[in-house]
């Protein structure tokens, strides 16, 4: 097995699903002849040319609205945002176009559209380009939001929100692009859409992650160990649908649950998972205190020079850790 | 400093205001030698868009007897939806509306049974039957114009001849949506005729007050590709219009905008008080040049228009309006628990969760 | 006292507010010479013409960003978005710009920017025109959300979200508009951002709602307290920021919660009320069981005939007390 | 049937490509009578342009030794940015840029050490200080036309006789926003200039596959206000247009859209690598369109330019840049906290307890 980062992951999996299906278009600014702006996209406009690789005009929710008209007319678009946070520029295209066409057309129209964009900060990118809005999306009657931490979830997840018969946002952690690595399962291999993952098994605590902050968490866990805190860490992949049968699974066991995640805290995915987790009576009863969130502060993302402080360390994670099994 | 040369004054674009073409006068007086369509074609458009008029009337009573919901008519605006759908070949072509043209979506194959479907508020009133091309009325103003792009670009990406017909609002042409979906439609010569329909209100607002160019057909200069304005009422200079844009489309050479220039004779929905905002001169200038009028008149000169035609006209739409509305009563009303089934191809555990709830409620 | 509609009381504060300062400006489509589609802003454009109560093209993204520039020039723009579906047209502008610019010009700039909108369903508007997507909103650094249930509210927070130095989007309840009736206290009558209200005291079981959602839990609470359940409902008022104080005085005394809101369930506000309630120590141990939602189905709102169906009830959010009690 | 008469392509409007406004040309010869600006003018313009190009060339190196983040250069454009900036009057005229801008907002007033502050990733860098006339640099391409339209407007309706002027890239012209902005501004007659430095590149993207139209220009017939195409390379011709555009907003007649036809002369960001797809002999051909190097000759030409002056001018700006540096330097990086205080004017509770959190972790 190949060991990929996870742009080279994701590369791959275009390129794959590509060469299978001849349906596929890859469309979004900067996707062709410089391979997009983190090479997710290399060497695809030199095998395709244009006409199934476009690089197409500054319009976010331009990009969108065509793709849904081209999933209409037969073809599979798989377009590429920038940045998720010019994603909001195409926010009505993806909440009331792209996401309702099956059920506003009674289900006689589908578009199986996938938006590939890179979100979360850590790489000291200019403002607004590490905003991390997954929530919005998570509230979005008729979308699937997919999360991967690997590299081998990010190519196995993208083929199958490629085939999905709905669309997918697929999120892509920006500062796991180059520095995230791991071992890949080529060929036809595929990841299920809303299932997650057990990335680090435990006893004690729960803590709930999904992309570059699986990592983070599974530091904590490694530290946690070492005081004797046996920590197990859910990497949620999918966060629409959420998979609540591994949630109940684990938590159900530790009785004790940390959710982390860099975007600002209020009104975040945390809340939906703490809210899922509770409301099911297995989980609810099972829980010794508190869940607690480990989240960004209620600002916008920071510039560069207050990053390493906005960042979520492994440091908060374990306080967190310990304050949930103290209690 | 004396003034320089060299002032940038020379050098500015002035927007020319492109001409309107006509080809019937209000008084359905021909503009041209020949016409463009000959009277039994004419007589089936008039038919079409009488259909249209007498459906959308019906519409309004019954809404305001509480058996339907709000409503946008066409009332007035009939030649543009009609005569542009004409230059459309059903088999291979798409059209793409807004809500206002009932009239065009009739003509290239709505079921007029849907049709009330729709404005009774169900969602059978959104279906695509299978082997249409059309895509469902669209309540985001100027939110399906990437789509008929989209669909056009693809289209042709497939292989197939297709061209893509899209209708909004002279209000519709402010919105991102408009620029992003017309200046992409440039770049990748999408084979899609953008047709506004400016019918100089939005809602209350006037065209004056909606932009500052004095023409719509003018906002194709931005893209590259062709505007033309066409006198909206009249059946034969949209239809004229529209069949040249298709061919220019289909051809390979690119979108079109067509601006047609009309009038709302009446409200913007049944939820509106046109009173409150509209010059009533204003109205009664276009009530004369109603576009179903214009063709009777050349129908008349022509000496094709007799009573025994009109009030068989009449009397055919009016027994398919009943024949509909009876069918569309007797069509069984979706089930909320329905609906939660066409969100995703595959329904997630909660959506089947809140489906089985939403049983035990029942 | 007077008793007004909702939207009589919004319009009242708009006439009020305009006279008390001229810097205010009202702006949207069709808010002139029609009145706004739902007459809340009728009679403004006779006193005050086009110089500060402006028809304005058809764009939502135009119409906030320019409010952006009025008020960087120092005037106080009201601006009106037609629907609540629409603001996503412009949720860029909003959540990238709007809601940024103190924060983003590190506090030098400010944007005292009030966007009204209406939202939510009951009065069989067509498609797209009843959404209810205030946790897009919530989870938005810099904007603070009001929703007020009653005239009197819905008047004294207006004014405070005109005054407030940033920007408000103020959430008018579509079917309350001419539905919901009310004394108001007229004049300088001012209720605080931030702060919620007990509508209905109660002892056994807290319901939280806000805007329409709360005539719909005094409702439950009316047929509650005849199978003798005391249930206290607390009107939020204020979605951002949320009102912990008021939420622990009752939740601490009833133990038992269930939260209404009419949009889909997945990733609302519920959720976040659940989380801030939970993650308090003092309100976690009172719990006697789990929170409950009682929200609308995870699918776009539907199109009028299916709508009685989708609206909650009060026997809905009955049975949720019911079986909260029982826990 | 015959082709009928009343073709539509008769009333096609064919978008017109407006004339290139050039003062200077690129061997620096005038090509009117007499320069637009005195000679000390163009000297202190030069220094301007010259003081941007020093500034990005040593902040480019600095960031390639990790002490700066990632940054878009002017290089190439400088007379774009500092040609326009010329024709406001900084005690009542708004700069309102996108982020290649350096150039025009030092000249509009910007301190230096704000700007080394801003490549620092420092959120000082955005700040507005009391009296200045600027928004902060934008990173959401087009996200600031419309607050330019706004502001515009706004001051015109509080009493000042103030201009806007609002800068972006061609590629912003794809926008939604740049359309909403635009066409807003021309129903209400914004005093704003719209200035786009079409550098022929969005990123990687070119010009032609970011529209279909010819030029920038003429998309200001969408709005029904004029659009100039200028040499963005010329300082004369920005400044000239810019300077009538100004002075038509002024006098109340409404918005103008500049197109200054310029061209990148390097990378897009220190983050991008334009081998990738830039054609070199492009890049070679532009080289020698050089604004700097126009000027030079222009001045050579007319006797002024010496090696003295050259030398002074280099010696000026590079004190002044290490001044700024050092200084820049010397500034004590805000905390996270302070970032907290800054979200409203009074924190909401969760905020504050954020903040608290975040001393305890300290
Ligand atoms: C994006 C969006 N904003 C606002 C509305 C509310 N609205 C419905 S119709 C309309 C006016 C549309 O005018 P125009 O485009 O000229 O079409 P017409 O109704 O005249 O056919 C408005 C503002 C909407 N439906 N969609
Ligand atoms: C809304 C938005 N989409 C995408 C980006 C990413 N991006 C940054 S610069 C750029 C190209 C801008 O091109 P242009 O407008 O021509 O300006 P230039 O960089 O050439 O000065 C892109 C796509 C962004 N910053 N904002
Ligand atoms: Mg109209
Ligand atoms: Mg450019």
């Amino acid at each position: 097995m190949p060991v990929m980062t996870i742009v080279e992951a994701i590369r791959d999996a275009l390129h794959y699903e590509m060469a299978r299906d001849d349906r596929v278009i890859v469309l979004g600014e900067d996707v062709g002849t410089s391979g997009g702006v983190f090479r997710a996209t290399d060497g695809l406009f030199e095998k395709y040319g244009r006409a199934r690789v476009v690089d197409m005009p500054l319009s976010e929710s331009g990009i969108i609205g065509v793709s849904v008209g081209l999933a209409l007319a037969g073809l599979v678009p798989v377009a590429e945002i920038q940045f998720m946070g010019f994603t909001h520029n195409g926010f009505h295209q993806i909440t009331e176009q792209l996401a309702r066409i099956r059920y506003r057309s009674w289900g006689s129209l589908s578009a199986p559209v996938t938006i590939r964009t890179p979100f979360g900060g850590g790489v000291r990118a200019p403002e607004m380009h590490s905003d991390a809005f997954e929530a919005h999306f998570v509230h979005c009657p008729g979308l699937k939001v997919v999360a991967p931490a690997t590299p081998q979830d990010a190519r196995g997840l993208l083929l199958s929100a490629i085939r999905d018969p709905d669309p997918v946002l697929f999120l892509e952690p920006l500062r796991g692009y180059r520095l995230i690595r791991g071992e890949v399962t080529t060929g036809e291999y595929l990841v299920p859409l809303g299932k997650a993952r057990v990335a680090v098994q435990g006893t004690d605590c729960t803590v709930v992650a999904w992309s570059a902050a699986v990592e983070v968490a599974a530091a904590a866990a490694a530290a946690a160990a070492e005081e004797g805190i046996s920590v197990e860490v859910i990497d949620l992949r999918s966060l629409a649908p959420l998979d609540t049968e591994t949630l109940r699974a684990s938590v159900t066991k530790t009785g004790r649950v940390v959710v982390v995640h860099e975007a600002a805290q209020t009104g975040g995915v945390a809340a939906e998972v703490i809210a899922t987790i509770q409301e099911d009576e297995e989980m609810f009863y099972s829980l010794t205190g508190p869940i607690r969130r480990v989240c960004g502060a209620d600002t916008p993302y920071p510039v560069q020079m207050l990053e390493p402080a906005y960042l979520i360390s492994p440091q908060r994670v374990l306080r967190a850790i310990r304050a949930a099994v103290r209690a | 400093m004396d003034d320089p040369p060299g002032s940038a004054g020379g050098a500015a674009l002035v927007a020319q205001t492109p001409p309107l073409l006509q080809v019937l006068d209000p008084e359905g007086r021909l503009q041209v030698e020949h016409p463009p369509l000959s009277d039994e074609e004419v007589v089936r458009a008039l038919r079409g868009m009488l259909l249209s008029r007498r459906f959308d009337e019906r519409c309004i009573a019954l809404q305001r007897r509480g058996l339907m919901v709000t409503l946008a008519p066409g009332i007035g605006q009939e030649a543009c939806s009609v005569g542009s759908a004409m230059a459309l070949d059903p088999a291979r072509d798409w059209f793409v509306p807004q809500y206002r043209e009932a009239a065009g979506m009739l003509w290239h194959g709505l079921p007029l049974v849907q049709a009330f479907l729709w404005h009774m508020g169900s969602p059978l009133g959104f279906m695509v039957p299978a082997g249409k091309r059309f895509l469902p009325f669209q309540a985001a103003v100027a939110g399906h114009l990437p789509h008929a792009t989209g669909l056009a670009w693809g289209l042709r990406l497939r292989g197939a001849d297709a061209v893509v017909l899209a209708h909004f609002g002279e209000g519709a042409t402010s919105q991102g949506d408009f620029h992003e979906a017309l200046n992409i439609a440039g770049v990748v010569r999408a084979p899609v005729v953008f047709f506004c329909q400016n019918n100089y209100w939005a809602i209350s607002t006037p065209l004056e007050w909606q932009t500052a160019a004095p023409t719509i057909a003018q906002k194709a200069v931005a893209y590259g590709f062709p505007g033309i304005r066409v006198d909206g009422n009249d059946l034969f200079a949209v239809y004229v219009a529209t069949r040249d844009a298709v061919a220019r489309a289909r051809a390979g050479e690119g979108p079109t905008l067509i601006e047609g220039v009309t009038y709302r004779l009446g409200i913007h929905t049944t939820a509106d008080d046109a009173s409150r905002y509209e010059p009533l001169e204003l109205r009664e200038r276009w009530q004369d040049k109603d576009p179903l009028l214009r063709l009777q008149r050349y129908l008349q000169r022509r000496g094709v228009w007799t009573e025994a035609l009109a009030s068989r006209l009449e009397d055919e739409v009016r027994r398919e309006l009943d024949a509909a509305w009876e069918e569309a009563r007797r069509v069984p009303p979706p089930r909320l628990e329905d609906s939660l089934e066409r969100v995703f191809a595959e329904m997630t555990p909660r959506l089947r969760a809140q489906r089985e709830a939403l049983g035990e409620e029942g």
